[in-house]
């Protein structure tokens, strides 16, 4: 009964999310200096205005909007001239795959070596990880991406320097991309961990005979998981929303991009259709989340 | 029974001032937490005297000195290099640490309040309040940065409060689903329920169950987020939104200075590393702090631990 | 074999590959002169017009132009070239489901039909007396009478040496040579576009041998004197003054303006090789005086004009905002930075405010959202039509729609040397550039812009001023 | 049985330390015992003296580094487990060595269901031929947890405290260990079940040999149990020897004083029962229901599990009701609800008139005031993070106008006094303490108020005799001076007969029986509670023996 009551809701955010995209868009400035030359005539633009429909209140114009989504069109971008959901399902799974591979490689590498920092806090291992993970969350994202295809690209010429292809081509997105992910999740799992580590059920791990790894893993980390796995969907839903530097940089046709260009370029019909695919794998995500509390929490579930 | 002198009388002892010591002789212990320590303190006087000591060093344009590099004979304008109009870098780190401070900080903390709070409100109650919460925050998380930040440009016009309104709103979301998070789970915790029996209201029980318990892991997320802001605020300041000409922030060095990364990589470098350094600062200080909070390792920092 | 083929990165993929829309520079680079040609071409060293499409042409009254076409001419399709494509190419200039940025940049207010004359000659009637039609049809890309004519194309079919062959959205488009071109078989059999934003990565590709050519990398990327060359790209920067606002009606406050600026020791900011400008448009273009001498750097005399105009009661300490434009070219806002100490130190009191590009823009174009306050507008022009025609009417003229200029004399002369050809086009274009420029100070003239390009070492290619709207393929050798 | 001249189990000359606030403090000093195989252990002991810790030393669970031991040796048969390196040491726990914990409530890991946390014993120590499913359900068949099929799959907060208790017993046991260390394994079992579960240890004794080293502070455990024991006081051992011997002759003058307690619980009326009081009732309960949703496993639709059925009583002011009962008969959830915890299903509880579970806003915070509960899980309703001084004042704290904040100080420290704790402990945080300093420090939480009313959810099952005694006689007090009154969770029999009036026995959810203290024991009419009657009792050749040397 929840989940259905918890998509009901989620499909009144989307619908709001659309509405506020759409007006608010509208709101950042006329699209025709950007579409027409810098020499247009005024009547040019209302030429302009007139056949994309910007001359009809704003009103009139949502409700078009809508009824045509209604009919699987969902606008028509004014920039490529082709439909604009074309352009967001084509750069959407990109962004997926990026993400995907991403997250999953700082959060398992999170997860094991925040753990491990937890175990002795202010160890060694505590040191190390925490001051690199941080340095390289706290680095500038383009500086570390440039400076990484100057070094492993040109200088020592061993990888690609962009672009899409095979392993190597991923090497350099992932890194730049997982950095602050990593050093984020790296910290959120140490403290979360710290505290689960002397939960008493933890001696009662050691007193069952578990190893020292089987402790940390299976009974503290399934403890630590509210902050996160909130904290790694909160990560997920921004590289959903597209890694712009990454994607820019390194050639990767994904989202980020294509959305950022289309505000830039207030082409409305791309700027809504992006939001409208990456919102709903962000709202899936977040059902997702608030169930896995419960999973990994009987005691959330309850409530 | 343990074996304690206790030829001092503790009752003696007021309660307050026992609480402070033991966290500075805690700060004394770590010699990291220390060292952090020590460095904020100095980026805050930099912020408030060295920038205005320093004001005009950093604006002066100066192209003989243009990308010059980092040399011990110029004087100490120069101790790190020029920049792309040959002001001193070193003089530009100094001024430029009051505005990226300020902002960094105010976006931080308003963020992580305003998501704290609604955080909290939205895990204690389940029902519409809650929902309503909740699902705004999804919208939030949906709504592209840039286009807030365009958005309130248009609406609001550029202007410091803006810009930190700006950035605020878009970390919102990370701080209030943790709190709420983690105040589904602590809420459940049988302390809370004793303190309930004991009339506790609800921002009682707030206040000195779930925030003591929480405050530790928004401290660790802030301050990794101290960073990506900086790096967001310069981001936004091509769109006009951000700190206009002639004020700065690091950010903006970084981000003006990424042209010149093939030739002068100690223009992005200083400001890159002044970014991080604060940001690490905050980080192991929010670490010892969680560390001293935390009743089982509280120990490390005693008379007699390691 | 595989040695001819090449790979170019450009700094952006292009929106389509409409030949209508071919101006945007973006699709011209993969569409002009590789997939459409136009009738006539611009050679880009001398700045004459000379055949392409058509072979010759004539005057026959002041708007009536006839044109004979090259024949044994075939699209790639293999429709033949004839007066019936010629038409139709036009027609998708006409076309209002989509911009056609071509038609309104260069022939705005114009309108051009095409009669048959035979299969192999047309006359083209322009709406108003157009003496340089030769050189506006310059523009205009010959696509196949195929061409679907419903939305931008993707496919673009044209009499080039080069075909379209495929295009990854997001990736890469890739061109491959036509065995039955009309021209000399070029020796590059296949090449594709990719497109990175970064450029130091563009420079890094083609340093790693993962491209032959990088389009417009930026001048701190132009490190290696073997590979990057350096080009004038026909782009002229300025500040466009409001002219009609307090302080800045003043003409002293505008020489001032200009005077107690040493642009010569800030060039290194956009690039070492840039020259300054003292008007508008490029050399090679009819109307450029090359005897405007640039204001002297001379912050006393500056300060001097200023005490002068403030006895007068000229609100000289009145904040003047720049509106300006990351990005716009590299070093922008290092640039405004700059000029905003130097004018500090001549007591001016200048303010920079950034905007994205939407925005910016909102403040070229009439009707001005902030008339009344006192603007400098950062602005960067290109004029690679060889005429200034092109450039002086929006620019100047009391009705051009960029202008922030109202003086009669600027619009008669303007006027005059539209109407006019030869001798007498040129001088009236060069007299309205004095006036702007000694007599009114109208704008504070940057420089001529220059570009910088990565070539690898396995081909043997110039870039030239025209390079950033149209790379020709056809033109690069492989390097023995 | 002590024939094997080798000792399975050897412990000598263990010095313990802890770093606190105070520096390094010594909880165990220069303890040494032997156990032999086929043996049971008893260690006897005051509240903090070590017990625990001496058993988490032998379990390697201490909290290290905060803890060390400093000295002495632990010897399982020939391997000194100190000196082991950590894998080898970690692979006898489980398998060899099982352990009880102390606190049931806190040592479950509340995100694993139960049957997943006995199982993974097995897992862990992964041993052919047992299958972990059908020993899981068998182990929780054993030790009484009713519908274990079903049950297996629960989380451990749906289990009372009892149920968790065993949850933990047949953890301990999956394995058979060569030695089960059990830290006071029976603190939260009713009478028939604590027998049931010590008959079960009793059998597997006699099936495999194992050695049970046991730690109670119940002297009819130790009586049924023990062979030999130990009494420690202070961290060390003052007294070893076989219990009979101890208990016919006790060296140690704290020995004497934990076993002149015994006569007083077969017989003595402590309380000193005030005549029942006329006029209105304190609280009047009629009719509570409570039934919990399960979640049946994955996303299925909710079982409604009825936790209280019927439940109905009057308390007069000044009176103590004792509720004894099944483990899982609804006890615990009967008090939850009466604070106002927990949603009731449907009923009435009346307080001073009012309906309890209709308060709101000035009337709610002044029930709050006056009604004071002590929880059965002493380390969950102890904020870890906070002192122990900002615990007792926490109620100081909500109440701010019964006493002016300079005054707290001097009441916590003089409340913690009064439970036999030293002043010196407020700024120690709970886990610092022992399983009985805590319960004794929710015990002067609940009394800073001077409330009406305390509810007690076993609010001494973890002390020892003496101390036991010196809380009731404290709470005794407190009842003639100020006229409190309790609701006195128990399963200890002797305690209630002593210090309640009426008695409230429950089965099931439901009230099976119900009346004055003494006509309940003279003449119990439901079979149940006959039952529970004659399961108590300490063995008549204790009370002999100790009777003979006391006097
Ligand atoms: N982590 C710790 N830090 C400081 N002191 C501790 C710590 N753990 C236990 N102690 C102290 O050590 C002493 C012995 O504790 P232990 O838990 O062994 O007592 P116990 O004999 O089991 O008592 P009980 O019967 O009350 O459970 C107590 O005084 C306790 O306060
Ligand atoms: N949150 C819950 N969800 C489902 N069932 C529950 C929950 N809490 C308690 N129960 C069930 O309610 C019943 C009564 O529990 P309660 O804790 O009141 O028992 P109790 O009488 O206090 O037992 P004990 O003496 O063992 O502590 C038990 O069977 C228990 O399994
Ligand atoms: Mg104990
Ligand atoms: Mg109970
Ligand atoms: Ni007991």
């Amino acid at each position: 009964m929840a989940i259905f009551r918890r998509s009901f809701l989620t499909l009144v955010s989307l619908l709001v999310l659309l509405i506020l995209v759409f007006f608010l868009s509208r709101l950042t400035g006329d699209p025709s200096y950007l579409f027409l030359p810098v020499n247009a005539t005024p009547e040019a633009r209302a030429a302009f205005a007139q056949a994309n429909g910007f001359d009809q209140p704003l009103v009139t114009q949502f409700i078009t909007y809508v009824q045509n989504m209604l009919t699987g069109d969902f606008g028509t971008s004014l920039r490529q001239q082709r439909p604009a959901i074309d352009i967001a399902l084509e750069a959407f799974p990109i962004t997926l795959k990026l993400a995907g591979v991403t997250l999953a490689i700082a959060i398992a590498g999170a997860l094991v070596m925040g753990s491990l920092a937890a175990w002795k806090p202010r160890g060694l291992v505590d040191r190390t990880v925490g001051l690199t993970s941080l340095a390289g969350a706290s680095a500038p994202d383009f500086w570390v991406a440039i400076t990484l295809v100057l070094i492993f690209s040109v200088s020592l010429g061993i990888l690609p320097t962009s672009g899409m292809g095979g392993i190597a081509y991923w090497i350099l997105p992932v890194i730049v991309l997982g950095l602050r992910p990593f050093g984020l999740l790296v910290q959120v799992v140490r403290g979360a961990m710290i505290a689960a580590l002397s939960s008493p059920y933890v001696k009662t791990a050691r007193a069952k005979g578990a190893s020292e790894t089987r402790v940390i893993f299976v009974h503290a980390l399934r403890n630590s998981m509210l902050p996160v796995i909130t904290v790694a969907g909160d990560i997920a839903a921004s590289l959903m929303n597209g890694a712009v530097i990454v994607e820019t940089i390194f050639g990767w046709p994904g989202i980020g991009g294509v959305m950022i260009n289309a505000i830039l370029q207030r082409d409305f019909a791309v700027i809504q259709a992006t939001i409208l695919v990456t919102a709903i794998a962000i709202l899936i995500l977040n059902i997702v989340v608030d169930l896995l509390y419960g999973v990994l929490d009987p005691r959330v579930r309850a409530a | 029974m343990s074996q304690i002198d206790h030829s001092s009388t503790p009752l003696a002892r007021p309660a307050k001032g026992r609480g402070t010591m033991r966290i500075l002789r805690a700060l004394v212990q770590d010699r990291a937490a220390m060292i952090a320590a020590c460095f904020l303190v100095l980026l805050i006087l930099s912020a408030t005297l060295g920038a205005s000591l320093l004001a005009s060093h950093a604006s002066g344009v100066n192209m003989a000195m243009r990308n010059a590099p980092p040399q011990l004979s110029g004087g100490w304008a120069y101790l790190l290099g020029g920049d792309n109009l040959g002001r001193s870098l070193l003089a530009r780190l100094v001024v430029g640490s009051r505005t990226t401070l300020g902002i960094a900080a105010s976006a931080v903390i308003c963020s992580m309040v305003i998501g704290a709070t609604l955080g909290l409100i939205a895990g204690l109650r389940s029902g519409i309040v809650g929902d309503v919460i909740m699902r705004v925050t999804d919208v939030i998380m949906s709504f592209p940065a840039l286009l807030t930040a365009l958005i309130v440009l248009y609406l609001l016009g550029p202007s410091v409060a803006n810009l930190v309104l700006v950035l605020a709103i878009t970390r919102i979301p990370v701080y209030l689903r943790t709190v709420r998070a983690e105040v589904l789970e602590i809420r459940r915790r049988p302390f809370v329920n004793a303190a309930r029996s004991m009339g506790a209201s609800e921002f009682w029980v707030v206040r000195h169950h779930l925030l003591p318990l929480i405050l530790p892991t928004l401290l660790t997320i802030a301050s990794v987020d101290f960073a990506a802001v900086i790096i967001a605020e310069s981001g936004l300041s091509f769109l006009g939104l951000g700190i206009q000409p002639p004020t700065f922030t690091w950010g903006a060095m970084v981000a003006t200075g990424r042209a010149y990364l093939t030739q002068a990589w100690w223009v992005t470098f200083f400001p890159g590393l002044a970014i991080m350094l604060t940001t690490l600062s905050l980080t192991l200080l929010s670490n010892w702090l969680r560390l001293v909070t935390d009743p089982n390792q509280r120990w490390r920092f005693a008379k007699g631990g390691k | 074999q595989d040695a001819a083929k090449i790979t170019i990165v450009l700094p952006e993929e292009p929106p389509s590959l409409e030949p209508c829309d071919a101006k945007h520079s973006s699709i011209g680079r993969v569409v002009i002169r590789n997939i459409t040609e136009p009738l006539t071409m611009l050679d880009p060293q001398s700045g004459e017009v000379v055949p392409m499409l058509a072979t010759e042409w004539q005057q026959v009254d002041a708007d009536t132009w006839r044109f004979k076409l090259r024949q044994g001419v075939t699209f790639s399709d293999g429709t033949p070239f004839d007066a019936k494509a010629v038409i139709a190419a036009f027609k998708r200039l006409d076309r209002t489901d989509v911009v056609c940025n071509t038609k309104q940049q260069t022939m705005g207010g114009v309108d051009l039909t095409v009669t048959e004359i035979d299969p192999h000659e047309v006359e083209i009637t322009s709406s108003k007396p157009s003496p340089i039609l030769p050189t506006m049809i310059t523009v205009v890309q010959m696509s196949a009478p195929s061409m679907d004519m419903n939305g931008a194309s993707r496919q673009p079919v044209g009499t080039g040496p080069y075909k379209f062959q495929s295009w990854q959205p997001g990736q890469q488009i890739t061109l491959a040579r036509r065995d039955d071109y009309w021209g000399d078989a070029p020796v590059i059999t296949d090449a594709s576009f990719v497109w990175r934003s970064e450029s130091a990565v563009r420079a890094a590709m083609v340093a790693q041998g993962e491209a032959d050519v990088a389009l417009i990398i930026a001048e701190t990327d132009a490190t290696d004197p073997k590979m990057d060359y350096a080009y004038p790209n026909g782009e002229t920067t300025r500040l466009r003054i409001a002219t009609n606002v307090p302080p800045l009606n003043d003409v002293r406050v505008r020489k001032a303006l200009n005077m107690a600026l040493d642009l010569d020791a800030l060039k290194p900011i956009v690039g070492d090789e840039v020259t300054r400008a003292e008007q508008l448009v490029p050399q090679n273009t009819d109307g450029f005086d090359a005897g405007l001498k640039p204001y002297p750097y001379d912050p006393a005399g500056a300060r001097a004009l200023l005490d002068e105009a403030r006895a007068e009661g000229v609100p000289v300490d009145t904040q003047i905002d720049i509106i300006g434009r990351d990005g716009i070219y590299v070093g922008a806002a290092e640039m405004l930075q700059a000029m905003q100490a130097m004018w500090a130190e001549v007591g001016l009191n200048v303010n920079i405010r950034m905007f994205d590009t939407g925005n910016w823009l909102r403040y070229q174009n009439r009707p001005f959202p902030e008339p009344d306050a006192p603007l400098l507008g950062q602005d960067q022009h290109d004029n690679l039509l060889g005429d200034a025609s092109f450039t002086l009417f929006n620019k100047y003229h009391s009705n051009g729609v960029n202008s922030m200029l109202w003086d009669d004399q600027v619009d008669q002369l303007i006027i005059k040397g539209e109407n006019a050809t030869g001798a007498e086009r040129t001088q009236a274009f060069q007299q309205a550039f004095r006036r702007i420029h000694d007599d009114l100070a109208a704008d504070i003239f940057m420089y001529h812009m220059v570009g910088y390009t990565r070539v690898g070492p396995r081909i043997d290619w110039k870039p030239t001023i025209a390079t950033n709207s149209e790379i020709a393929i056809s033109e690069m050798k492989l390097a023995k | 049985m002590a024939s094997d001249p080798t000792p399975l189990l050897r412990v000598e000359g263990l010095r313990v330390s802890f770093t606190s606030d105070d520096g390094r403090v010594t909880a165990v000093e220069d303890v040494g015992f032997d156990i032999m195989r086929g043996e049971t252990l008893v260690i006897l002991g005051e509240s903090g003296s070590g017990k625990s810790v001496s058993a988490s030393v032998i379990m390697d669970i201490l909290d290290r580094p905060a803890g060390r031991v400093e000295a002495g040796r632990v010897r399982l048969g020939d391997t000194d487990l100190l000196a082991l390196p950590r894998a080898k040491r970690r692979a006898i726990n489980g398998a060899r060595l099982a352990m009880i914990f102390q606190d049931p409530l806190s040592y479950l890991n509340p995100a694993y269901s139960i049957g997943w946390q006995i199982a993974e014993t097995l897992r862990i120590h992964a041993t052919p031929g047992i299958n972990p499913k059908a020993r899981t359900v068998e182990l929780l068949t054993r030790v009484g947890i009713p519908d274990p099929e079903q049950r297996q799959h629960w989380f451990p907060h749906q289990f009372s405290g009892g149920q968790r208790q065993r949850v933990m017993i047949a953890m301990a046991l999956a394995l058979s260990p060569e030695l089960l260390i059990a830290d006071e394994p029976t603190t939260a079992l009713d009478v028939t079940v604590q027998r049931q579960i010590l008959d079960l240890l009793k059998e597997l004794q006699a099936e495999t040999g194992m050695s049970i080293l046991m730690i109670t502070h119940d002297l009819s455990v130790a009586a049924r149990m023990a062979d030999r024991a130990i009494v420690m006081r202070r961290g060390r051992v003052v007294e070893t020897g076989r219990l009979d011997r101890i208990a016919a002759s006790p060296s140690h003058p704290y020995t004497r004083e934990l076993l002149s307690a015994i006569p007083r619980l077969e017989s003595d009326k402590r309380g000193g029962k005030s005549p029942t009081t006329d006029g209105p009732p304190l609280l009047e309960v009629r009719d509570l229901c409570k039934d919990y949703h399960v979640a049946g496993r994955g996303f299925g639709s909710a079982r409604a599990m009825r936790a209280l059925n019927g439940v109905g009583f009057t308390l007069m002011p000044g009176t103590v009701l004792g509720v004894v009962g099944e483990s899982g008969s609804g006890k615990s959830t009967l008090a939850r609800v009466l604070m106002r915890l927990e949603s009731v299903t449907s009923g009435q509880a009346l307080y001073g008139g009012q309906d309890i579970l209709k308060l709101q806003g000035s009337a709610l915070n002044r029930f709050r005031r006056e009604v004071q509960m002590v929880f059965q899980d002493p380390f969950g309703s102890l904020n870890p993070t906070m002192e122990i001084e900002r615990i007792i004042c926490e109620p100081l704290a909500l109440h701010p106008d019964i006493l002016p904040r300079r005054q707290w100080r001097d009441r916590a420290a003089e409340l913690l006094e009064m439970v036999g704790l030293e002043p010196a402990h407020l700024s120690r945080l709970p886990h610092q303490f022992s399983g009985g300093q805590r319960q004794r420090i929710a015990i002067a939480r609940a009394l800073a108020l001077n409330p009406r009313l305390i509810i007690c959810d076993e609010a001494v099952s973890a002390l020892d005799v003496s101390i036991q005694a010196q809380v009731i006689e404290l709470l005794a007090d407190l009842r003639r001076k100020l006229g409190l009154s309790f609701i006195f969770i128990t399963h200890d029999l002797p305690v209630v007969r002593s210090f309640a009036d009426d008695i409230l026995v429950m089965k099931g959810g439901a009230v099976v029986e119900a009346g004055d203290t003494d006509t309940l024991f003279a003449n119990p009419s439901h079979p149940y509670t006959r039952d529970l009657l004659s399961a108590s009792a300490i063995p008549e050749w204790m009370s002999q023996a100790v009777r003979a040397s006391i006097a």
